[in-house]
This record gives C-alpha cells, sequence and structure tokens, in this order.
C-alpha cells in the first residue's frame, strides 16, 4: 500500500511535469491570453477584444468608475464570488462559535485579568502592553484607509479588514482580556451581520435592473458616481458607484469576523475543564 | 525560458503538499500541508497572469506609457477569493482539531481512528 | 420579478442566514416559522420554473450585474464577462432536489434540535448548507461553482461536528473538511488549467472552445475524480460512513444531498464541459470514460452492500447504503457516457443508451427521496434508544407505528420492491445495461438482494420482538414537524412510484435531454 | 423516445431481454462451482459428520431477551466471506492517510490511462 501509492506521487508528478511544458509560458505572446492595454477613448470598444481580461483592462475603469481594475472585477464583474466569499468567512465565524462555545462555559466565559502591582495586565510585559496602546490607532487608521481607498489604490474591503483584525490579534497577545465575552461576541456577531446585510441588500437595490447591478457608477457625481477620466489619472474618493459602498460593508465583516475567532481561539485554549462525556461515551 | 520554473514550483508544491497529506500522522501538520496546495494553487493562478513590462492593473497614478501594458486582474480577484476560504477552512481546521484533541487526549490519526468495530 | 427568480432561489437563503444574529431576540418558534416559509418559496418558485423549462425546453441565463440579465453575452463579444446563471432541465432537476430534501429535513430537524442549546447556529449552518447547495445547481461559471462547493463542505463539516460531546464527532468533522479540501484543490487546479487556455471560466463558453488537448485531459481528470471523491464513490468512499455516522440524522441526509448535487454536477461536467465541442473534433475517448465511470459504479455497488450487511451500526450501515446506491447512478449514466459518442451515429445511444441515462438520472431522485427517509428514521430510532448500536434496539414498532410504517416503506423503496419508486429506476437500469453488458446487470440485481437482506436485519432487530420500554432512553413523541417530515417524504415515495410516467415524461426526460444535446 | 419508458414501466413485455432458463442455468453452474471448490477456498474446517451443523443455543433464554442480536443475524454468511472481510475491514480503519491514498491512487491509474492514449 505504501509503495502503490508512493509510486502513484511519481506517476502523477511526472504526467504533470509532462503537462506543464505544454502550457503555455508566463507572458508567453504565443499564449492565449496576451493583453495589452491600448486605451481608446471611444465609449465601448469592443473589436479586438479577445479574452475576458482584454475586456476588464479597457471597459473596467469606464464601466465601474473605479482605477483599481482588481478591486472592479472583485466587486462587479465577480461580485456574486465575493458574496459567496463573505458568506464562507460568515460560516466559519458562525460555525467556529458554534463549536467553540461547547468548550468554553461556566468560569471561562468571564475571565478574572491578573494584573501587575500598576494595573497592567500581566503576563507580556509593559513594553508591549504600551506599544499596542500606540499602535492600535495607527493599524486601525491603516486599515481604514484601505478598506475606504479600496478603488483608487491597492487594497479593499478584505485586506483592509484584515488589517484592522491584527490589531485585535495585538491586543490578545499583549494580555488584554475580554471581561464578558459573551456580551463581546454578541456584539462583533452584529457588526459582523451588519456588514453582511448591507452587501446583499447593496445587490437587491439594483434588482431594477440585475442583481449587484453597479446602479450608482457614472451619474455625475452626485452620490458616489463622479465620472473619472479614462487612462492614467489621480482618481477621485466619491467615484466608483456601489463598490465603495460593498467595500466598507466587507471591511466591517472582515474585520468583525476575524476578531471573533481570534477572541474565541485564544479563549479555547486557555480553557480549563474538558467537556462534559468526552472521555466516555 | 526562466520562467517555466514557475510551474516547476507549483507541481512541485502540490506534489510535496500531497505527499504529506499521505504520510503525515499529526492533524495540525495535515492542515499545513493542505495549506502548502492552496499555496501552489494561489501561485499557479498569479502565475498565468503575469506579463512581462507590466505594471499592477491600477490606473490611479500608473506610469503614463505610450502604450500602457497591464497583468491580468481576474486571476489576482479569484486568489483573493481563494485566500480568504483558505483562511476559513484552515481555521475550522485547527478547532476542530481542538476540539479532538480535548475529547481525545491525542493528535495521532493512528491513534484517533474514530471507528469501532465494524461487525 | 420574474426574471430575477435564478438569483432569488440563492439569496433567499443567504439573507436568511445573515439576519441570523439579528433576529436571534424573536424566539425559537417565529425563527423555525420564517425558515420554513423561506423554503416552501424557494420549493414555490422552482416548479414556477417547471413548464417553462422542462415542459418547454427553454434555457434561463441570469447574469449577474449586467445591463440585460437574460442575455449570456453582452452586444459585440463573443463570451460572457461576468457570472452567468443557468437553469437548463437538468440544473431544474438538481434544484428540486435540493428544494425538496432541505425543507423535508428541516422540518425534521425542528423537533430534534428544539432542547438543544445551540440551535440558531444549526439553523444558520443549515440556511447557508441550503444556499451552497442551490449554488452549486445552478452556476454556469466554474469557480463560482469552486466557492459554493466550499460553502457546502465548511457548513457540512461544522455540522458534522455538531455534537461536540461525542468522542469522535469533532473527528469525523476533520475528516470531511480534509477530504473536501483534498477535492477543490484539485478541482481548482482543473480551473485554473482551463483559464489558462481559454481565459474563461464560463463552462459553456469553454466548452464551445474546447479543443480537447493533453491539459484538457488533465483538467477533466482532476474536476471528475475530485467531484467523484466528494460524491464518495469506491474507492474513495471511506471517508462517507465515518462522517455520516457522527452527524445528527437531519444532517446525514443533507450530507447525502450533498453527494447528489456533486454527482450532478460531475455528470454535468462531462457533458456541458468536457462533452464533444462544436469546435473540435471529440478527441476525448468517451468509451474510456464510461468504462472508468461504469467501473467506478459496480465498485461501488458491490462493496458499498457487501460492508453494509456486516454492520450493527445503524447509521454506518445507511451510509454503506448510499455508497451501494450511488453505484447505480455511476452505472446508468456511465453506460450512457460510454456510447454516446461512439461512431455508430448514435444508434446504440437510441436503443439504450439514453433509457440508461434515464434509469441513471431518476434513480438520483428517487435515492435522494428514501435515503432521506431512511436517514431520518434511523435519527428517531437513535433518539429512542440512545444508542446507534441495533444490537440494543428491539421493539420499536410496539411504540412508533409511524415510524415502522415510513421505514418499511423506505427499506423496500431502496430494495427495488414494485409500487415503490426504487423500482422504477432499477428496472430502467437493468433493462438497458443487460443490453450494453449482461454481466453488469446480472450485478447490479444481485446487489439488490443483498440491500433487502440488509434492511430486513435492521427491521428485525429494532422494530420487531418484544416491547422494551426500560431500553427506551428518550420516550416523548414525535412533534408536528417531525412527522410532517416523514409523511412527506413517504407520500412523495408512493406517488413516484406509482405514476412515474408523470415524472419521467416532465422533468427526468428533458433533462437528459438537456445534458446530452450536443452544441 | 416520448412514452417508451412508460410503456417499458406499465408493459414490461414489450423490449425486455429477460431469460430466465440462462439465469437459472448461470445460478446453476456457480452453486456446482462453489460446491466442489468454494467451500474448501472459503472454509476448510467445514465438516459435514460433527456437530457443526447442529442449531447451538449458547445461556439461558428468557422470555425476554428470546432473539437474536443483529450482530449475529446473517452469521454463516460473515463466517464463509471472512478472508474479504477482513480485507475490507482493514481499508475501512478510520486512518485518514489510508483514505487520501486511494484518490491519489485513482488519479495516476487514470493519468496512465491518458498515458496509454486511451482516454
Amino acid at each position: 500500500m505504501k509503495l502503490v501509492s508512493l509510486l502513484a506521487m511519481f506517476i502523477i508528478a511526472g504526467f504533470m511535469f509532462t503537462g506543464i511544458g505544454k502550457l503555455h509560458l508566463p507572458g508567453d505572446p504565443a499564449g492565449n491570453s496576451n493583453v495589452f492595454s491600448q486605451r481608446s477613448s471611444e465609449k465601448t470598444d469592443t473589436a479586438n477584444i479577445s479574452t475576458m481580461d482584454d475586456y476588464y483592462l479597457r471597459n473596467g475603469q469606464m464601466e465601474t468608475g473605479s482605477n483599481n481594475i482588481v478591486t472592479s472585477v472583485v466587486f462587479d464583474y465577480r461580485g456574486f464570488d465575493t458574496l459567496g466569499e463573505a458568506a464562507v468567512l460568515f460560516l466559519v465565524v458562525t460555525s467556529i462559535s458554534m463549536l467553540l462555545f461547547s468548550i468554553i462555559k461556566g468560569k471561562d466565559l468571564e475571565e478574572t485579568v491578573l494584573t501587575d502591582s500598576d494595573g497592567f495586565p500581566a503576563g507580556m510585559t509593559r513594553i508591549v502592553s504600551i506599544g499596542t496602546v500606540l499602535m492600535l490607532p495607527i493599524i486601525m487608521a491603516f486599515g481604514a484607509y484601505l478598506v475606504i481607498h479600496g478603488h483608487l489604490s491597492p487594497g479593499g474591503g478584505f485586506q483592509g479588514g484584515a488589517v484592522m483584525a491584527t490589531g485585535t490579534a495585538l491586543l490578545v497577545i499583549s494580555s488584554f482580556v475580554v471581561r464578558n465575552l459573551q456580551k463581546t461576541y454578541k456584539l462583533f456577531s452584529f457588526f459582523e451581520s451588519l456588514g453582511l446585510t448591507v452587501f446583499i441588500v447593496t445587490g437587491f437595490a439594483g434588482m431594477g435592473i440585475s442583481f449587484l447591478h453597479n446602479f450608482l457608477a457614472n451619474n455625475d457625481g452626485s452620490f458616489l458616481g463622479k465620472v473619472i477620466p479614462l487612462g492614467t489619472n489621480p482618481g477621485f474618493l466619491n467615484s466608483g458607484g456601489i463598490l465603495p459602498i460593498l467595500s466598507t460593508a466587507v471591511g466591517i465583516e472582515v474585520f468583525c469576523g476575524i476578531s471573533i475567532i481570534l477572541v474565541l481561539l485564544s479563549r479555547a485554549l486557555n480553557a480549563r475543564g474538558s467537556q462534559k462525556g468526552g472521555h466516555k461515551c | 525560458m526562466l520562467s517555466i520554473f514557475l510551474y516547476v514550483t507549483v507541481v512541485s508544491l502540490l506534489i510535496l503538499s500531497i505527499t504529506s497529506v499521505i504520510y503525515k500522522r499529526n492533524l495540525i501538520k495535515l492542515v499545513i500541508a493542505l495549506n502548502i496546495a492552496e499555496s501552489s494553487v494561489n501561485l499557479f493562478f498569479i502565475t498565468l497572469a503575469y506579463r512581462p513590462d507590466s505594471t499592477a492593473p491600477i490606473f490611479t497614478l500608473a506610469p503614463a506609457l505610450q502604450e500602457l501594458r497591464m497583468v491580468l486582474p481576474s486571476p489576482q480577484a479569484l486568489i483573493l477569493t481563494n485566500i480568504v476560504i483558505g483562511f476559513a477552512t484552515t481555521a475550522l481546521m485547527l478547532v476542530l482539531a481542538v476540539i479532538t484533541y480535548k475529547n481525545n487526549g491525542t493528535l495521532d490519526i493512528r491513534k484517533l481512528k474514530g471507528v469501532e468495530d465494524h461487525d | 420579478m420574474t426574471n430575477h427568480i435564478p438569483v432569488l432561489i440563492i439569496t433567499l437563503p443567504l439573507i436568511a442566514a445573515f439576519l441570523q444574529p439579528v433576529t436571534g431576540f424573536a424566539g425559537f418558534k417565529l425563527r423555525n416559522l420564517v425558515i420554513i416559509t423561506i423554503l416552501l418559496v424557494l420549493n414555490g418558485l422552482l416548479f414556477m420554473l417547471v413548464p417553462d423549462v422542462a415542459l418547454q425546453g427553454k434555457t434561463i441565463y441570469y447574469t449577474m450585474g449586467a445591463s440585460d440579465p437574460s442575455q449570456f453575452t453582452q452586444p459585440g463579444i463573443s463570451f460572457p464577462v461576468r457570472i452567468v446563471l443557468k437553469i437548463d432541465s437538468f440544473s431544474l432537476f438538481t434544484g428540486i432536489i435540493v428544494g425538496v430534501v432541505t425543507l423535508t429535513t428541516f422540518l425534521f430537524s425542528t423537533g430534534t434540535v428544539k432542547e438543544d442549546k445551540r440551535k440558531s447556529y444549526f439553523s444558520t449552518l443549515f440556511l447557508l448548507f441550503t444556499a451552497g447547495l442551490m449554488g452549486m445547481s445552478f452556476t454556469n461559471d466554474l469557480f463560482n461553482f469552486f466557492v459554493f462547493l466550499e460553502i457546502s463542505s465548511i457548513s457540512g463539516a461544522a455540522l458534522v461536528a455538531y455534537r461536540t460531546y461525542r468522542k469522535h464527532a469533532p473527528y469525523a468533522g476533520y475528516k470531511y473538511i480534509l477530504i473536501s479540501t483534498i477535492a477543490t484543490t484539485f478541482f481548482l487546479f482543473g480551473v485554473g488549467i482551463c483559464y489558462a487556455q481559454y481565459g474563461s471560466f464560463n463552462i459553456q463558453y469553454i466548452n464551445s472552445v474546447l479543443a480537447h488537448s493533453y491539459l484538457d485531459k488533465v483538467a477533466m481528470l482532476f474536476i471528475i475524480v475530485a467531484m467523484a471523491m466528494k460524491a464518495g464513490s469506491v474507492p474513495m468512499h471511506m471517508w462517507v460512513p465515518d462522517t455520516y455516522a457522527e452527524a445528527p440524522a437531519s444532517i446525514s441526509a443533507m450530507l447525502k444531498a450533498s453527494g447528489m448535487v456533486t454527482l450532478c454536477a460531475m455528470f454535468r461536467f462531462t457533458f456541458s464541459l468536457f462533452g464533444p465541442s462544436s469546435s473540435g473534433a471529440g478527441k476525448i475517448n468517451y468509451e474510456t470514460l464510461g468504462w472508468i465511470v461504469i467501473v467506478l459504479g459496480v465498485l461501488s455497488m458491490f462493496i458499498g452492500v457487501t460492508m453494509a450487511l456486516i454492520q450493527h451500526d445503524v447509521r454506518r450501515l445507511m451510509a454503506f447504503h448510499a455508497v451501494s446506491q450511488t453505484g447505480y447512478m455511476l452505472l446508468g449514466v456511465g453506460v450512457g457516457i460510454a456510447v454516446f459518442a461512439k461512431g455508430d451515429g448514435g444508434a446504440a445511444f437510441k436503443a439504450f443508451g439514453k433509457m440508461a441515462m434515464v434509469g441513471g438520472i431518476f434513480h438520483i431522485m428517487n435515492n435522494a427521496f428514501y435515503k432521506n427517509l431512511l436517514f431520518l428514521t434511523s435519527g428517531v430510532m437513535e433518539r429512542r434508544f440512545g444508542t446507534r448500536n441495533l444490537n440494543g434496539m428491539i421493539g420499536l414498532g410496539h411504540r412508533d407505528t409511524l415510524t415502522t410504517v415510513v421505514f418499511m416503506i423506505g427499506a423496500l423503496a431502496i430494495a427495488g420492491i414494485p409500487p415503490f419508486n426504487g423500482f422504477d429506476s432499477k428496472l430502467l437500469i437493468y433493462e438497458s445495461v443487460y443490453k450494453f453488458s449482461p454481466v453488469l446487470a446480472i450485478i447490479a440485481m444481485f446487489v439488490s438482494v443483498m440491500t433487502l437482506a440488509s434492511f430486513m436485519k435492521v427491521f428485525y432487530s429494532s422494530f420487531m420482538g418484544p416491547r422494551r420500554d426500560d431500553l427506551i432512553v428518550e420516550g416523548a413523541p414525535l412533534t408536528k414537524g417531525t412527522k410532517a417530515g416523514l409523511i412527506i417524504l413517504a407520500a412523495l415515495i408512493i406517488l413516484t412510484g406509482l405514476f412515474p410516467g408523470i415524472i419521467v415524461d416532465g422533468i427526468i426526460e428533458p433533462a437528459v435531454t438537456a445534458l446530452t444535446q450536443i452544441r | 423516445m416520448n412514452g417508451k419508458i412508460i410503456d417499458l414501466i406499465i408493459k414490461p413485455e414489450i423490449g425486455i431481454v429477460w431469460i430466465p432458463l440462462l439465469l437459472v442455468a448461470v445460478f446453476f453452474v456457480f452453486m456446482v462451482v462453489f460446491h466442489v471448490w468454494g467451500r474448501k477456498f472459503f472454509r476448510n474446517d467445514y465438516n459435514e459428520n460433527s456437530d457443526q451443523v447442529k442449531p447451538y443455543n449458547s445461556g439461558n433464554l428468557d422470555e425476554v431477551n428470546y432473539s437474536v442480536k443483529s450482530s449475529n443475524l446473517y452469521w454463516g454468511f460473515k463466517k464463509s466471506m471472512d478472508r474479504y472481510f477482513d480485507i475490507m475491514k482493514k481499508f475501512h480503519d478510520g486512518d485518514l492517510n489510508n483514505y487520501a491514498k486511494w484518490f491519489v491512487i485513482v488519479v495516476a491509474a487514470c493519468f496512465l490511462l491518458i498515458g496509454g492514449g486511451l482516454l
């Protein structure tokens, strides 16, 4: 059995190395998708578009009002994938809290904080605690910047939310303790749910035309609808249509979701009792 | 020519990770192995997106060239999705490993069979 | 609003799940009522589509975010740039299975999780599971399919581990998520190979430009073997009994539905993605592919049923039967795949290949109904006696008449006894497979006999015998929802068995036509 | 195609290839083969002239417990096929590495088919 599977691994490796010889090389112009972005000033230029990515690069800026084509793909062209992805995150937060609240119960829900003589939490040194306090606003501000400027510069809801959640991670490792776990959980869970609801309601709002239709883009700058010039430009914050709304919603959801996971995992690892009936059954 | 080594890396990572899924016996190590597999798929997609002499697909303050070339945007969007999904899978597997450890007192899959007698 | 039905089917369970933490104050009964209403609405929407899609053969597209959602592509370009949902007869068939199974299973589970503290998480995950399965049925985009596959497998894993106080339940969840992740990783690799060649993720577009190169074969191999693993066919089935046994009964039924949807997706990829395309000549050897599927099917039937015969754990027994029944579908559709691109101008396909596929696809539906019913009754048995071990059960027939009757219906249906629905699809499979290769048909009949034998064992040891009230752990009567779930499924089994012509002509035959028509 | 399937279900005499005599003959041949050779292969400790062939009840059977336990149903079948079941039980032992191995083996087998030009 062992030898057979080892042989199987070698066979797979051999055939896959044969296969990559036939794959087009990265950047090879003879490959199927060689994309040049020769922008034209025409409205929808459908001539000479050979692949999906070519279409995104040529028309993405005009159709969605976003300078960052990746963001326009994430939230507009493939927005339904992003909804699924946000659902995956929500799902995993729900399942992790379902699983971990079976371990964390009783006394573990209300942690007594061990403090040193000056009132700082014990465990890490005071350098870490004070450093965390100093770093936290900067991290949060940077995360919020990434979320809000998602349609203009590298970033977006997921990245910004993850950066903001590193703030929570810092708090967790520097021994700041959540006192009332249930209350904190409910607060974060509420905001996570709120973010997702905003996302899906924004999707439904475009339902007059189609689900997740970018109905705010390019409508003479009234609300998030400023028309950006084609080609290289500095960009405007109030462009992009529904992309900033979706980005913010996802940012809130990711920040709250990852924070719940971090807090619950750190608490579960320190949970004292094993659960009832664990070793029997 | 050198760029084919990116594909070689992708396949090597995939083969190594699946080999370690087959031979490793610690639940945590299996999680790490699957993370490597997922990274190899991410690397595969991002390699497909690469074009030489190209910029990132962002028009904000992009260099004003005569012929602006950009790398492909959609694989980047997809691996963003895949990273989040991989994070979710990893977190769930780690939590399940923690609870398995609390219930059984071991992480060795030879000891945790999970199957009683068949008949 | 009618042209938005495809997206509503997927997003309604999603929005209900997202609002669960907010509506957590509303109380258990109201929340259950809301969820049941949503599942009923889903079923209603699905049946609203039947006249258009199944009977008239229309195909409904829904392009996300486009200015005209019912168009497959935007004007001026030949390929879709956005995510497209596609409802044809086959995906509608898959959706109807998911709708019926989720409705009845949720009705059943309202009674079983009633006293549990974590029931709000249960309903959230259940809704997300439903959304994942619906998305898998209707999407026409490979990466979107991957996302919904992950939604269904992650929620499945969490629900398998729902009873964390049991010793092996978390490890069973771990097994499920590990196996799923291996399968989805290989699936995504196959998707990447397709993207590298054709620059698109759309199933229909890729099929129209498919070149049948070596890389296409590798992608097909990865995608189809990964789907076969998720569907639980031998020899990649060993996780099935372990996970199905440790999950709550309603979740076993949902996992079975997930396996059915994955199987449907596998058939869809075989025909709609890697089928003979209009551009390239069909260089993939479909006869070999069909024989691979047939061999997997025959192994599944035989090994599944022989292992089931010796089990004494009722849930593991039923899980092995799930593997064995998967074999019938693989056998039926495998015969169809093997003959549908033969060089005889489709004569063999017309003679028996299409009938084999109709049998295989019809068996998916029948199996979803009776296997669901059997898993749910095993839940009642487990609840009553507090154990899954058949040695510790006796004489339940004196207490639960309803459970006894529906169990008999399910057991006779799975064994293929005439008035029930298992007979119809099995007869179609026997007849058509006999014309293809008589040995396979004889093996299938032998497996059917063994199936009956093992369910006689379950019936004998748990329902018959003297009344033993001292063995009963949980004696409370079944709730209305639980009874409703069981009765609906039993009625569906009998109706499908008595009037197979309506179902076959109305839903199954259009589904097979939609699947095999070469675009 | 329309209508034919219903006919087949309702009127089974149309289009059925059903030769019971052939099946009986095959069954008979199998019986002979198993009688002559099969018993030696599966159970070589079987002896017709001993008490093995008689029914056997053990223990104190009272009114309440007078039923055969489910593990003991089809005992003879299990006993005669125990070599097969020993192999099968080894495959289903709950070892996660083995489960993943079979996926790899199936993929490798299909790769061999592609390499052989069959697929």
